[in-house]
């Protein structure tokens, strides 16, 4: 029997643990060091309608239990993807989310709708996206632009939907409620803190962009907050995520709520980090003799 | 989990570490090296310096954070050892010319060691801010040594006439000596470093721009032909 | 030469290190430790209108490179603060901060007169203060409300008014700036974000209030982002805070554009944090051959 | 910063700490120990348990992170040791009972030799878990010692005409321990435990709530009387 298996949206996981957007490419790197095939699932790294070279200068910058990333969406669009799709996915056999973003409705729409022409389990909309169209605001930030685009794609997509919401905002769960009532048939959170890093001796920002994301286990009390709000105001299921490194994390956003976490930042630590945490959590689940399914949103 | 055989100063700042490790490497690959649990978060990249049996050395100079913790380290010690990764270089049987630049001639030792054994005669310019290191290692494979303390490595090289120039240092160094070999027929390689975070193609935090779009240093890289990276 | 001072409100402060509302106590268990005087400041334990017992439970947790904490505003409430306020300011001879909060505005007000009775430097007004009236909401969290509660301290008070701003917000800029029309002298930021954690063990959450406050520097990157877009909103000048523990962090704030940084945590670390920082900041100024000034809101 | 002198493990997860230390400390006290730069965050309070010539003598059970690192350090390492905190214990010259469960043994070595120098008469009821530890040195300075492993030490209580009364150990095991002295004309003591931040009453963090009024573990206690802590 398999104690871990959880199920999502109606979808069979093997195991709560899914591979965040773009810490983990489209799993072929992972591959190399063990069966990807025994996660839960992966969502690939995140895709724009067009492709992108994604942004200049530093990219990754560490900082106390964390780390900052401006990749700038670094992906091939959505068309290549739909083209090469079975070269992206072959030999994966676990659940396949895949991540798209926007930088405006129209975007959002086109890709949904390219989408649509291969099989996938999961459509994971990042909305945590600057909306060029109203000065670069964040969609993710405002319940109004979270709802429409939400709505947008929901309309065309003939996959599940779910929203990936921002945690820079006031009142996550007010955002969570908004995509719910749009048509959300889940959310996933959070996505990076938006943060700064600064090269003293050079006086200047790290990044070009001047700001970056946070992620990595500094995170992780302020996401574990956010999805337990979350997972209180919505209906629909909650993947969680936020500085998960350990299978004691895992547990704490389960209870917290958190139907399925996803991973990203501790791959970067250990390539085998996911595998090291389904581990962790076989041996917990034996020893309270419990199904993981048993923990979630106890809190 | 490896063992560190010794771990030595060798020059001001710059350390060499043995450590026990049966892998089969190339010259111009490296390894994502951690002696902590997660803090700092990233590994950190150290190339291979040398092989001896089933021993690895790395020469590495003491920048911040990661490398002040692996010059604590002491013989008996674990390491974690991610690797080997990235391309390495590919070795000619002809005129090579090798140039390096403060701890990027690290690098430089185990391509010397494998260019000679397939025959190649070396021509090696080095060049170091304080202290020479390694010298005498390159020598034993190196046909002709030049080194310099203190000045410009570039300002020495008057060895033109190459097959292959492989590059390892500052990426201005770089680029300065490959301008030198830009119209002639040598083949340029450059090692190039950027900041990695995975080490293995994950996260493209390690991007470079070439000639043919978005590379990644630690899977495409760190080896690359200078014409495809310093083409602007 | 001081090459450390710093003007902040027209007041000199002998360097821009203060140590942080909460973490300082009134200065008297630190004195043990260095001569606190030579501080550029203190700000005291946050007071409210009335004597509060604080929170019930595990009041404070360590996570990955920081922690959290639940005091509750403990305090003997600014009544007995003004009856014995000699006691609890002799020997300090360095810029005296009051914090105060509230949990209505009747509450900020009459503080804030009662405050009127004794000499002090600045009254740094707490607005992440859950507000009664408005179910619970904090002050802060809002334009309209940090607008309000500033405007009516404002009105009363005869000392320099800096509000300090919760995090915890979507647009910080945007609430600086409400403050600032309401007459604010001065802002400092940022307070603790909400977190949360979990005792896995036990199934429930660590704090009795399920969510408490995190600081230290995981929330460094963050809070120096809003530090950073704060003090690009506004023309009065920024006290920054967040994960501050050495003096490389405190020239980050600095060219981020604080003119002053608050430090917190690190206190707890080790009770020299604060004289070791201004030892650095020396060091670093003599080689630098400058004055720390010349370093502030560079970027 | 203090140098270990000895480290080693005494008992299942039980270790006894020397240090090199000149400080004057009282029974009761203890001192906040870190044993790494920033991470873990907290200081680790730890108990005095004995004191010899210039060094102190801690023993703590591996709990979690911090205590698992201090198990780690070895003699020659260095640790940094901030104390001593807190109230500490008065001592009586008459009948002494002392009551300890686990690791809350750990201080009553150093009482009991304070005690005993001030010519109390001492009786010692010591509580283990899995196996006792410091039955020894509690027995060189108390008359009689009582010692049980997997029950409850509280069941074998049977000494209640005494002057003082002073417990530390699991705090349901301190309240019952109290209920038995409670009608007695004992003065009773316990050794109270919070989490703490800051270990010098600069937080608010250890807060106990006591008959009189909110208190702080760290520098009102850890010594209270039971009484006033356990009054509801
Ligand atoms: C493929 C590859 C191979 C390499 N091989 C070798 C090798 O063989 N030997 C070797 O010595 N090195 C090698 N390097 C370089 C080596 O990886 C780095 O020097 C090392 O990662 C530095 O780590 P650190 O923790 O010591 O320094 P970090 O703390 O990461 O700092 C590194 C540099 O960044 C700067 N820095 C850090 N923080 C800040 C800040 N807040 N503001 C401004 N600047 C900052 C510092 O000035 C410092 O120079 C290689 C790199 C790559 C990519
Ligand atoms: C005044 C005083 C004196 C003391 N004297 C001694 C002494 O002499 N000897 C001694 O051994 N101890 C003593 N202690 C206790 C000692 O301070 C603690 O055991 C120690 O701080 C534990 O640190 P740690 O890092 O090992 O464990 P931590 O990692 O801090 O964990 C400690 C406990 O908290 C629980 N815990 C931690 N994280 C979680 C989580 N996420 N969910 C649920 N539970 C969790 C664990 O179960 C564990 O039991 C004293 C305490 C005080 C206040
Ligand atoms: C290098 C890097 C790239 C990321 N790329 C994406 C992305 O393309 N799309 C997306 O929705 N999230 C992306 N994220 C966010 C992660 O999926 C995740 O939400 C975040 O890192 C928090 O989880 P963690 O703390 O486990 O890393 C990225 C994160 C990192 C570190
Ligand atoms: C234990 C504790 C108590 C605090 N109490 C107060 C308070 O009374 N009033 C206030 O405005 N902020 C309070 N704070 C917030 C700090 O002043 C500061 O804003 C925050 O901790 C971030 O700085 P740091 O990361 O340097 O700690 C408290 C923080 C801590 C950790
Ligand atoms: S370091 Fe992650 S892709 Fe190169
Ligand atoms: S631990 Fe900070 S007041 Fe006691």
């Amino acid at each position: 029997m398999n104690r871990l298996s959880v199920d999502f949206l109606g979808i069979n996981f093997k195991n709560p643990i899914v591979a965040a957007s773009g810490t983990f490419s489209f799993g072929k790197e992972f591959a190399e060091f063990y069966d990807i095939n025994m996660l839960g699932g992966i969502s690939f790294k995140g895709l724009t309608l067009n492709k992108k070279e994604g942004n200049e200068g530093i990219r990754v910058w560490e900082c106390e239990s964390g780390m900052m990333n401006s990749i700038g969406l670094e992906n091939p669009g959505v068309e290549e993807f739909v083209e090469k799709y079975t070269d992206y996915t072959q030999n994966i056999d676990t659940v396949k989310i895949v991540n798209m973003g926007g930088n405006n409705l129209q975007e959002y729409i086109k890709g949904a709708e390219l989408l649509n022409k291969v099989d996938f389990d999961i459509l994971e909309l990042n909305i945590s996206c600057p909306n060029v169209k109203s000065g670069g605001m964040l969609f993710g930030v405002c319940e109004e632009s979270a709802y429409e685009v939400t709505k947008a794609v929901k309309n065309i997509t003939r996959h599940k939907l779910m929203v990936k919401l921002t945690p820079n905002v006031t009142d996550i769960a007010s955002i969570a409620k908004a995509c719910e009532e749009a048509g959300a048939d889940a959310l996933s959170l959070v996505n990076t803190f938006q943060a700064m890093a600064i090269d003293v001796l050079h006086k200047k920002p790290i990044f070009d962009n001047i700001y970056a994301g946070l992620s990595g286990a500094c995170i992780k009390p302020i996401a574990l907050r956010m999805v337990h709000q979350t997972a209180k105001a919505v209906k629909i299921p909650v993947m969680g995520m936020g500085g998960i490194y350990t299978g004691t994390d895992v547990l704490e956003f389960l209870m917290a709520g958190a139907s399925c976490v996803q991973v990203g930042t501790a791959n970067f630590i250990n390539p085998l980090a996911l595998k090291n945490i389904i581990k962790e959590l076989e041996a917990y689940c034996e020893k309270e003799n419990i199904n993981i399914k048993d923990i979630i949103n106890i809190i | 989990m490896a063992v560190i055989i010794q771990n030595t100063q060798i020059a001001k700042n710059i350390y060499k570490m043995r450590v026990c490790c049966g892998d089969d490497a190339k010259a111009g690959q490296f390894y994502m090296l951690r002696a902590w649990a997660n803090n700092p978060t990233f590994s950190r990249p150290i190339s291979i310096c040398d092989r001896d049996g089933d021993e690895i050395i790395f020469v590495y100079e003491v920048k911040g954070k990661g490398t002040k913790i692996f010059s604590s380290l002491k013989s008996g010690d674990n390491i974690e050892l991610l690797g080997p990764r990235g391309n390495g270089h590919e070795l000619s049987a002809k005129k090579c010319v090798l140039i390096g630049g403060g701890v990027g001639i690290a690098p430089l030792v185990y391509l010397a060691k494998q260019l000679k054994s397939h025959g190649a005669e070396i021509t090696a310019y080095l060049g170091y801010t304080n202290e020479a290191f390694l010298t005498e290692d390159i020598s034993k494979y190196a046909d002709k040594v030049i080194e310099n303390i203190g000045g410009y490595i570039t300002d020495y090289i008057d060895e033109l006439d190459a097959d292959s120039v492989y590059i390892c240092g500052p990426e201005i160094m770089m680029k300065k000596a490959y301008e030198l070999y830009k119209y002639t027929n040598a083949k340029v390689y450059a090692s190039m470093e950027r900041r990695m975070a995975c080490g293995i193609g994950g996260c493209l935090g390690c991007n470079i721009k070439t000639k043919n779009g978005n590379k990644k240093v630690c899977s495409d890289g760190p080896v690359f032909k200078a014409e495809d990276v310093f083409y602007e």
